[in-house]
């Protein structure tokens, strides 16, 4: 599929999608609730068949975090990005893909001890890089540490 | 001469005897004070026999590794293991807290002492023999299957998880391996119609059992070679310590001079196990000797049979500890199938067929 | 050389026994052997944690080989180590692990820092949470070598370095003053 | 300590569980393994890390464009010029900087150096963890060479640092063709002795064959890649894929294999250092004359957007995503480094085989803990 078929397959699906092509991949910005139906359509449907995830990762916007999902398809060899956008800084939540890619369990726990989003129904969300008392989330854009040395 | 070719121990032996039997007059007395003198001589010669053993092995691995090995601590680096023994000595003795402190202190002392006793019997020379006992092979075998004991000791006094493993590890596999060493040992026993080890050398005079007796003494010099390799607990066979899968097995908690106890009871080992193939196979301090030809074997006997005894040993420790520095480690359910399904059913075999060439007379 | 030798001071006759201020003959020539035995057997404990632990197996390896100064017995287990050589950045998560293992080690024990991430933090200095700027805040340490990552030759220089700072220390003379 | 002991030890009856790590000779590193055993046999695995993660996102966040490219040598310290490579390349696909063809072939013949020295070391610690020593001292023996002629070029053996956005940062040392012509006739010949000391041996094949067995569906679902990927029947190298730099100039085979386990993996990588080579032998003689680096200004400022670039590391994809909000450093840096993905299939490959499997996993697997931590 290319980038317009992509596009009018997933607005199919789900019509709020805003589309953003100024990129190398086809980004697709949804709503953190949404994410989950579009991403099971996404790896259950033949058409789509993406079946690999291969980068998974958050992005501290200031006033919002933004999960990053990076998908591909071995059979059909295309690539989309979709982007969950998470307005609740605090409580920031966002349902799990664990049992879709089984790759985004260390994946999604990492980004719950860097930018503590908390994935629901996650098997085992514990903190995987960092010690379990560890007070904050030090990727996030607002964390002080008073070790660290700025230049 | 002729003094050079009859020259034994028994006359130095003797002469030692006479000249305390002048000093001390009560015989109980002298018998103890030569016991003694035997006892430290004794410790002392295996001492110095595992320095060797030790700086041959990092030689040895330093030969296989393309590199030097140790040469700054003394003459190409001889003295390498008196200083690592004596840092060893000089290390602080850690017990942990919760280790069972009794046993945890008496394991390497008992590996130690089963690896020593197995020294007995065997001939180191022409009529050097401590105690040619009349059961030599039988009490050889029994009594170097002692130092699982030790090991399993060590392991679960440890308290420590690692140590347990590398114990169970290895009471499974010396007690497997065990069988196999005694039924390879047995078909020379069939051949040579003696227990003794004294015997079994002097019935090699016209010719080494692995020569007399064609290919199935060969087969169970082979299996011997492997199954005691695995009995002392070498690599490729190191279940117990396997130092990448359990840090360092039932020796992970032993520091300072009770981990040089365990170095020791391994050396020891090592030497005993190679020292026994030289003499059941290879014919001990038997110079070699083809039957019949007897200017060839007089010219033999010049070599004296002490260096005979050690150059057969040394070849077998040489080979041993090539097995180590090259194959990978088993895993420890293949060990066992290797065992259980290879050796033991292959040395079964092999003994049916010593026994009819032993009845048959097809032996030289 | 003869001249030299008359120029030295008075001179002794042999066998003259001196007060010596080490505590006499004996416990000097004892921590002589002392000595020599430790600095010529020191067996690292396999540790590495990036980088570094690279050069230091580069080290071990056929072109450099450390076994030519009786380092090759590297123990996986503290309880038979001498010598921890701390090859790598050290973070939070680890450096009571690194405690411990140090604990673990009986004496004599030995340290040493090896590459720029030991000493200070290195390339990992500023701008961090989690590295711990310099292993001396966990553990002491004997011999620093700096560099990122130190070839293996600097390495032997630095167990060379360790050993001849063992070959000065006095454990018998502490002893007895000790006992005075 | 925490982290380390209030985690759950609950066992069933039977079973106790022994902690891997973090200091263990077979875990190549800092990796904590929780196992837990009944008697030999592993039941489950869970991996804890982060006892070597050292941040290096949040410190790339203020580090400008051309210095965090160095501090992702020391990720994946085994291919630190391929770690380079990727960065490089991201910042040139947001500056849509065309780079000289002298420093692609340049890039390409280091990259592929750096593969052999990594598989080669990969080789020997392979040999090391199933309890043979020799081929460690083997394998060390061809990676000095490869060592020194980094060490001539670049000026270090580990971390070189050489890789600069727009091309690379030095031309190329006098000898470096030469040696290097040399290096490969010398390491050519050595393949043998490898096959021989390792490859057809009993107790290795009987450690290796059946061990670990991985199937192609769970390669793509757990995102492994590589060739670990590879050896499950996973084409997903990205050279072949997506060739970047020299790639699309030369021939070379993936090598793909179906076995999924641990002897189809140590395949795999034997066949890639003859790759590596046939690629480097390719190249060598055609290094186009011409400037080895495009000039870039002092201060590269990336326009706002998004920048994502996968690269073939000897472990598997590097992915480098970089997030600009059109500032002198980086607004986000995410690595997706190829240990990571690798890791968390391990649990399914242990689970089941012995303590003695477990380890031969983890070689074959090649973990480097620093680039699953970063």
């Amino acid at each position: 599929m290319n980038i317009e078929e992509l596009k009018s397959s997933i607005s199919a699906i789900l019509p709020s999608a805003i589309y953003d092509e100024t990129g190398e991949f086809l980004n697709v910005n949804i709503a953190s609730e949404e994410l989950y139906p579009l991403i099971n359509e996404l790896r259950s449907n033949s058409e789509f068949d993406f079946d690999y995830l291969f980068c998974l990762t958050c992005i501290d916007w200031k006033d919002h975090l933004m999960m990053v999902y990076h998908l591909l398809s071995k059979t059909h060899q295309h690539t989309i990005v979709l982007k969950a956008k998470i307005s609740n800084r605090e409580n920031a939540e966002i349902e799990t893909v664990f049992n879709i890619w089984r790759t985004a369990e260390l994946l999604e726990r990492e980004v719950f001890d860097l930018f503590g989003v908390k994935f629901i129904n996650h098997p085992d969300l514990r903190r995987l890089f960092l010690s379990d008392d560890w007070n904050g989330y030090p990727l996030r854009k607002d964390y002080v540490d008073e070790n660290m040395i700025s230049l | 001469m002729r003094i050079l070719l009859t020259y034994s121990f028994s006359s130095f032996a003797n002469y030692i005897h006479h000249l305390l039997a002048e000093l001390i007059t009560n015989p109980m007395l002298l018998h103890v004070t030569e016991m003694v003198i035997l006892g430290v001589s004794l410790i002392a010669f295996l001492v110095v026999l595992c320095f060797f053993l030790g700086y041959m092995e990092r030689k040895v691995a330093a030969f296989m590794e393309i590199r030097l090995g140790p040469n700054r601590v003394g003459p190409k680096g001889s003295m390498q293991i008196v200083a690592d023994t004596l840092k060893l000595l000089l290390k602080e003795g850690l017990t942990p807290d919760s280790a069972d402190k009794f046993l945890f202190n008496l394991a390497p002392v008992i590996m130690v002492i089963a690896s020593m006793m197995v020294i007995a019997p065997i001939a180191f020379a022409k009529d050097f023999q401590l105690y040619d006992i009349n059961i030599g092979v039988l009490y050889v075998s029994a009594v170097s299957s002692l130092g699982v004991i030790g090991i399993l000791m060590a392991g679960w006094s440890s308290n420590n998880k690692y140590s347990l493993l590398g114990a169970m590890r290895s009471g499974a596999q010396i007690v497997s391996y065990e069988l196999s060493v005694g039924l390879s040992l047995i078909s020379i026993v069939v051949l040579s119609g003696s227990l003794s080890l004294g015997d079994i050398v002097r019935s090699q005079e016209n010719g080494w059992w692995i020569i007399k007796g064609h290919i199935p003494v060969m087969i169970s010099f082979v299996i011997f070679v492997i199954a005691s390799t695995a009995e002392i607990n070498r690599a490729p066979f190191d279940m117990a310590e396997a130092e990448q899968e359990l840090t360092g097995g039932f020796h992970t908690e032993y520091a300072g001079m009770k981990f040089a106890m365990f170095l020791l009871s391994e050396y020891i080992n090592l030497f005993m196990v190679s020292a026994i193939a030289a003499t059941l196979f290879l014919g001990g301090w038997m110079p070699f000797h083809i039957g019949g030809l007897d200017g060839f074997n007089h010219i033999m006997d010049f070599i004296p049979s002490s260096v005979w005894f050690f150059s057969k040993t040394f070849l077998i420790i040489f080979i041993i500890m090539q097995f180590r520095w090259t194959f990978p480690r088993l895993r420890v359910d293949q060990l066992l199938t290797l065992e259980w399904k290879y050796l033991l059913p292959i040395s079964m075999i092999n003994v049916i067929l010593v026994t009819i060439m032993a009845i048959m007379g097809w032996h030289f | 050389m003869e001249i030299n030798k008359s120029m030295e001071g008075p001179l002794t006759f042999p066998g003259q026994v001196h007060e010596t201020a080490d505590g006499g003959i004996l416990v000097t020539k004892l921590d002589d052997v002392i000595n020599w035995a430790r600095s010529n057997s020191l067996w690292p404990l396999v540790f590495g944690t990036s980088c570094c632990a690279i050069e230091m197996m580069s080290t071990a390896g056929a072109k450099h080989d450390w076994s030519r100064f009786g380092f090759e017995v590297a123990r996986a287990t503290p309880r038979q180590a001498d010598l921890i050589i701390v090859a790598g950045t050290i973070v939070m998560k680890m450096a009571p692990v690194l405690k411990r293992l140090y604990d673990q080690m009986p004496e004599p024990k030995y340290v040493i820092a090896m590459g720029a991430c030991t000493i200070s933090g290195g390339p990992f200095f500023y701008n961090t949470y989690s590295v711990v700027k310099g292993v001396d805040h966990v553990i002491p340490v004997d011999v620093y070598i700096p560099g990122c990552p130190p070839r293996p030759e600097a390495l032997l220089h630095s167990m060379i370095t360790l050993q001849e700072k063992i070959k000065n220390e006095q454990y018998f003379k502490k002893k007895i003053e000790d006992v005075r | 300590m925490r982290g380390l002991i209030e985690d759950d030890y609950v066992t069933e009856e039977g079973e106790f569980v022994i902690n891997i790590g973090p200091q263990h000779p077979s875990t190549h590193g800092v990796l904590h393994l929780k196992v837990w055993l009944d008697g030999e046999t592993v039941k489950k695995v869970q991996p804890h890390l982060g006892f070597i993660h050292r941040s290096i996102e949040k410190m790339s966040e203020s580090l400008s464009y051309r210095n965090f490219i160095f501090a992702t040598s020391r990720m994946d310290y085994l291919a630190a010029h391929i770690n380079n490579e990727a960065c490089a390349l991201t910042v040139e696909k947001g500056l849509q900087l065309e780079v000289p063809d002298r420093a692609k072939y340049i890039r390409t013949i280091l990259a592929e150096l750096t593969r052999l020295q990594s598989h080669l070391l990969w080789w020997g610690c392979t040999g090391l963890d199933l309890g043979a020593v020799t081929p460690f001292f083997y394998a060390f023996r061809e990676r000095e060479f490869i060592m020194e002629i980094m060490e001539e070029t670049c000026g270090a053996r580990l971390t070189q640092n050489f890789m600069v956005p727009g091309g690379v940062m030095y031309d190329i040392h006098p000898n470096f063709q030469k040696r290097t012509k040399e290096v490969l006739t010398q390491i050519k010949g050595k393949f043998q002795e490898y096959d021989d000391i390792m490859t057809g041996n009993v107790i290795f094949e009987n450690r290796t064959k059946g061990v670990g067995f991985l199937s192609k569906e769970d390669a793509i679902s757990y995102g492994v890649t590589g060739p670990t990927a590879r050896a499950s029947g996973v084409s997903c190298d990205i050279r072949k894929l997506i060739p970047y730099s020299a790639y699309n100039q030369v021939q070379f085979d993936e090598i793909l294999g179906t076995g999924g386990d641990c002897y189809a993996r140590y395949m795999i990588r034997m066949h890639e250092m003859k790759q590596s080579v046939s690629i480097i032998e390719q190249l060598i003689d055609n290094i186009p004359e011409g400037d080895f680096q495009t000039k870039t200004k002092n201060v590269i400022k990336l326009p706002k957007g998004e920048f994502y670039q996968r690269v073939e590391t000897p472990r598997g994809e590097l992915g480098v995503f970089i997030v600009s909000d059109g500032a002198a450093s980086p607004y986000r840096i995410k690595y997706r480094s190829p240990g990571f993905s690798n890791l968390s299939a391990l649990p399914l490959m242990a689970k089941g085989g012995k303590i003695g499997d477990l380890v031969a996993i983890m070689s074959t697997i090649d973990l480097v803990i620093p680039d699953i931590d970063r």
